[in-house]
């Protein structure tokens, strides 16, 4: 789950991590500030915001008032501006970058640090990067700070406030299950002192259950994604006209390759999972039925998901939801010949073979 | 012979009185596999079809266990497979999906250092047919024979398996990684473990979008390994920034996409499928 | 360091650890309760103090009055009480004991527990006791809270509470860097809730710099003791009256054992440890003027510390502070001959052998 | 042949520009050490008696050390012994005193996991007359010879070494433990060593008060030891409940008397000396 700029920075604040003065402004009314200029930051979960318009400095309070509401009003990458963030503007020396995330080859928490920020960090070359792999069961010691900014070749008094730093994002990085924390620009400001610039936090979603001060942010979700999510599916939104619905997620993604790669446009990820009930497959249909398709696959190898209860599944869906648009149905492995006799009692033809089933799709979508 | 399991594998389920936990327990036993005990705290002495139940591992140790199934809820993994190696266990399967992924780091950094193997989570297991499975895996697809698979995917690769099956071919051990971003065991150890095993002629890598594991994998196999290898990538048409089901399966800053892991296992002189049921055909062109 | 009852309940109430409705009384004009029988603890830092007359039970204001003043006039084994710990008088139905200490043979915190609660764990017999051995790079994990509840044979619901319990000592226990945090009784209400009925609490004195919050308690030492303290000197009050220093706790301890073998008893324990510091030896005969004895002897052993600067402090002190009682020297190694001569100038008799010094000690003081 | 220290030995000082660190680099080189590199965060660059510092241990690597002296005060012990470890530095010598003792366990479970040895903290380090020094022992006292010493002291150490000297035997081996309650090599460890070690013919064994080391090494020398034990135990007069200088000095709940100690180690043959001035002649007796 990623967190809004705010978000992040309110938990830098927790960890003692310095941040520029600020304040987080949801409505028009809350427009007000003291000492200009001032910096204007639409919160969106996107990067780039900068580019689009997002990004804005303040002379006054009327300058702000003006900059603040058509911010508050702009859309950025589809993503509705809804609220922003009010900042004093720094005295900027330098800008580095900083930041720690997994490394999914090594299985650790690998800290990435550069004295070039203010850019992308894959833009940067690698001869400006400092990396450290930490060793998950001895976590962090202090050693490793000054390690990644003598390499950095940092200054003494620098050195000290950037290994502070550190310490403190790696201790947000384990107390909140994060994906990723990212200062970027860390800044160096003219007199010397350090702080986060902008602030960027990725919490595992399968950790929330030990963060539930934390919320999920919807953003992240169409309105698609959001029922199904409500509703306790795995779906993903994809853009084209062919529903799908299948079981396990490699499954799926196959089958939505081999959509693809016959020149059909999925609409849709959608994965039953492990499951093993009829209500659950007539739910999926009740969710595609809300999407704008031309027709739906299903297709479905048989394990701990029997395919007799996703026949079951598919005629009670076929009474109740009202689907107008055809129905491809492949079925394969445990209690498969019950589940196509099942579907042919209901008028319904299925295969059992996966590649038939998606050459059918192309055929009677046509 | 075949990698990981086989019929000295003596298997303890934690959880075992939960649904997925029991139902798993008598499904491994159908299979074959010695089920010699499971745990549920304050479930102690009870049974579950004849499988004695204890309130802690320590006392499961009595029935000589050497391998779990890890069937708990998701917060409580961590410390379950802490229990499992600290008691003894060696080989640690995790069926739970939804694990924090630092908790998974943490087991497996703890398992490297006390010379564990870790299985999962998010997997289904390892099967070898017909001395054991220890997971989920549907125990009517396999056939003995001579192809090793591995996999991060679950139902694909029942429906990779049942190919190479009903195809006159079988298989000597199926591992399935699990789907998370960070696992126990990888690509490049399966395939250690395959390249050892007399009984594998051949092997199935299943990969997907996310990370870099079949890229390294296709290094390895490049440089070190000395048995031919067919491939299907899945998540061709996912879109970048989205996780497909599971938690691993992303295209993330550029990383990860099913492109570059098909060039990578080309270049290795891999050859790759464009449909799953092209792998059988493949597997018959390498093993001729 | 030793905390007092009520500031380890303190922390337990810090950590979640639930102990029984109480209030810290340090004047007679405090002495205020509303809610009777209520239980008067005198708070010391030694063992035994029911059995002393420190723990009473009052029924009314003017018995709290009463009783309070009478156990604030108290001195239990020597020590002064300064303060009194008022608590609700608890419903219980049984007693348990519960602590975390180190095992100093595996290096290992180990968890003690018994259902035979509320007398010294010494004289618990074995059966009645579960141990657990923690590996200090795993910590704490709930199964180890399940395995020692299970193995107390705890009823489910008490199991749980315990493992609470548990689970927060032990962080307490590292987050305090505890030598020994002990809860005896550990009590059952007759309701089935459980609660810390005693908290005892020792800080590794060591790790004080991470925990400033907390303050030495002085009670622990003698006045002497204190002085020492103050003044930078490992000083351990004995009893006897022959004054001794010497350097390296090893070697001043073998002398006390030489001293004590020949039938003399020692006043006192000091170390002029890796100093080499004509000061330190001064102000250590400055020390030891303040006590009531009837000889010195200095036993020196040269290493960092050498012995001509030890002769010059001694010849110095001889000067300065003025010492009436004999005062017998041994020096050996480095810088010896130096040594013996300053001292001899200085019209000090000074041997190279232990034990020869040891015996001019007797001869001297009889 | 020596225990733990060799002229193979190369010695990194970590804290070099402090008072110790310097003055005992010096003192270490002066004794025959090889001492190939120093730490000093910000000091990297400059030098200490023609021995190079660093700003890092892993920059001080490029000097190949094997063995480090942790001169740092007591609250960055933990982490200079972690960073030493990390960086594949086998034998780990701390010198400084007061280090927190759960600091000290985390250290000492942590090098077993690694592979790595410990000696001390807050003991004089390991000396092998004349070629290395490990540590802060005086450099006259001792005479190569085949007489190993284990002590939990320093001066006493001294001492009795002294006293081994001057009446004419000498050394294999000398070993500080170190006074805290916990401390990384204890005397099993050492005896270990020492048994395996041909120049050794006997060891004087010098305790104290506190804890239940003296005792496990009197069952270890009964069991399984095939050298002569001489010993000194100091604290005999000392009260319980008290710190006698040293952290881990202390009778504490009625375990940890000199009289307990004492009694183990006559039970286990031990020849066991009432003034440290008998060591030499029981050591020449059992060594006849």
């Amino acid at each position: 789950m990623n967190l809004y700029e705010y978000q992040a920075k309110e938990l830098f604040k927790k960890f003692g991590i310095s941040i520029p003065v600020g304040k987080h402004v949801a409505t028009e009314a809350d427009l007000q500030w003291n000492k200009f200029p001032v910096v204007v930051k639409a919160q969106v979960l996107t990067g780039g915001r900068g580019k689009a318009g997002g990004i804005k400095f303040a002379n006054d309070i009327g300058d702000l008032q003006a900059k603040g509401k058509e911010i508050l009003a702009m859309s950025i990458k589809g993503l509705k501006v809804r609220s922003l963030l009010l900042e004093e503007k720094l005295e900027i020396a330098k800008e580095y970058y900083l930041s720690i995330t997994l490394d999914r080859s090594t299985k650790r928490p690998v800290i990435i640090a550069s004295t070039s920020g203010g850019m992308e960090i894959e833009d940067v070359e690698d001869s400006k990067i400092v990396k450290y792999w930490i060793d998950p069961t001895l976590g962090y010691s202090s050693f490793i700070g000054r390690e990644v900014s003598f390499k950095l070749g940092l200054s003494t008094e620098e050195s000290k406030q950037f290994q502070d730093v550190l310490g403190k994002i790696f201790a947000l990085y384990e107390g909140y299950d994060c994906e990723l924390v990212e200062i970027n620009p860390l800044v160096v400001l003219k007199d010397g002192k350090i702080l986060a610039g902008d602030a960027k936090v990725v919490v595992d979603s399968d950790s929330l259950f030990r963060h539930k001060e934390l919320f999920e942010n919807p953003a992240e979700r169409t309105e698609l994604e959001e029922l199904a999510f409500k509703r306790g599916y795995a779906l993903v939104e994809l853009g084209g006209d062919i529903g799908v619905i299948a079981n396990g997620a490699g499954l799926t993604m196959a089958t939505l390759d081999g959509l693809t790669l016959k020149g059909l446009k999925p609409k849709n990820f959608l994965d039953l999972g492990g499951s093993d009930d009829v209500e659950k497959v007539v739910g999926a249909f009740q969710i595609l039925k809300e999407a704008k398709i031309r027709g739906i696959l299903i297709n479905i190898f048989g394990g701990v998901t029997h395919c007799d209860t996703v026949a079951n599944g598919i005629a009670e869906a076929k009474k109740r939801v009202g689907i107008n648009v055809p129905i491809v149905v492949r079925l394969s492995g445990v209690n498969e010949d019950l589940g196509r006799q099942i579907l042919k009692e209901n008028g319904i033809e299925s295969y059992s073979d996966m590649m038939d089933a998606i050459n059918e799709t192309v055929k009677v979508v046509k | 012979m075949s990698i990981l399991v086989n019929e000295d594998t003596r298997i303890m389920v934690q959880g075992i009185t939960g649904h997925q936990g029991s139902f798993n327990a008598i499904q491994m036993q159908k299979f074959g596999s010695k089920v010699v005990a499971g745990t549920s705290p304050g479930k102690g002495g009870s049974e579950v079809n004849g499988i004695k139940v204890f309130n802690t591992v320590k006392e499961a140790m009595k029935e000589d266990p050497n391998a779990t199934f890890i069937s708990v809820a998701a917060p409580y993994v961590l410390d379950a497979a802490k229990e499992a190696m600290y008691s003894g266990i060696d080989l640690i399967y995790i069926l739970t999906e939804k694990v924090p992924y630092q908790d998974t780091m943490k087991i497996v950094s703890l398992a490297s250092k006390l010379g564990k193997k870790v299985v999962g989570p998010n997997g289904p297991g390892v099967t070898s047919p017909f001395t054991c499975k220890l997971g989920i895996m549907p125990n009517q697809i396999f056939k003995k024979g001579n192809v090793g698979v591995i996999s991060r995917s679950g139902t694909l690769t029942y429906e990779i398996v049942n190919l190479i099956t009903t195809n006159g071919l079988g298989e000597s051990t199926v591992v399935g990684l699990g789907g998370d971003p960070v696992t126990g065991m990888n690509y490049i150890d399966a395939l250690e473990e395959f390249k050892k095993d007399d009984q594998t002629d051949a092997v199935a890598m299943v990969g997907e979008i996310g990370g870099t594991a079949e890229e390294e994998a296709a290094e390895y196999i490049k440089d070190r390994f000395n048995k031919p290898v067919v491939s299907y990538i899945t998540g061709r048409s996912a879109p970048p920034g989205k996780r497909m089901g599971h938690a691993g399966a992303i295209i993330s800053r550029g990383k990860g996409t099913a492109e570059s892991k098909v060039k990578a296992l080309e270049d290795a002189g891999v050859s790759v499928a464009s449909y799953p049921y092209e792998i059988p055909s493949l597997l018959k062109e390498v093993l001729k």
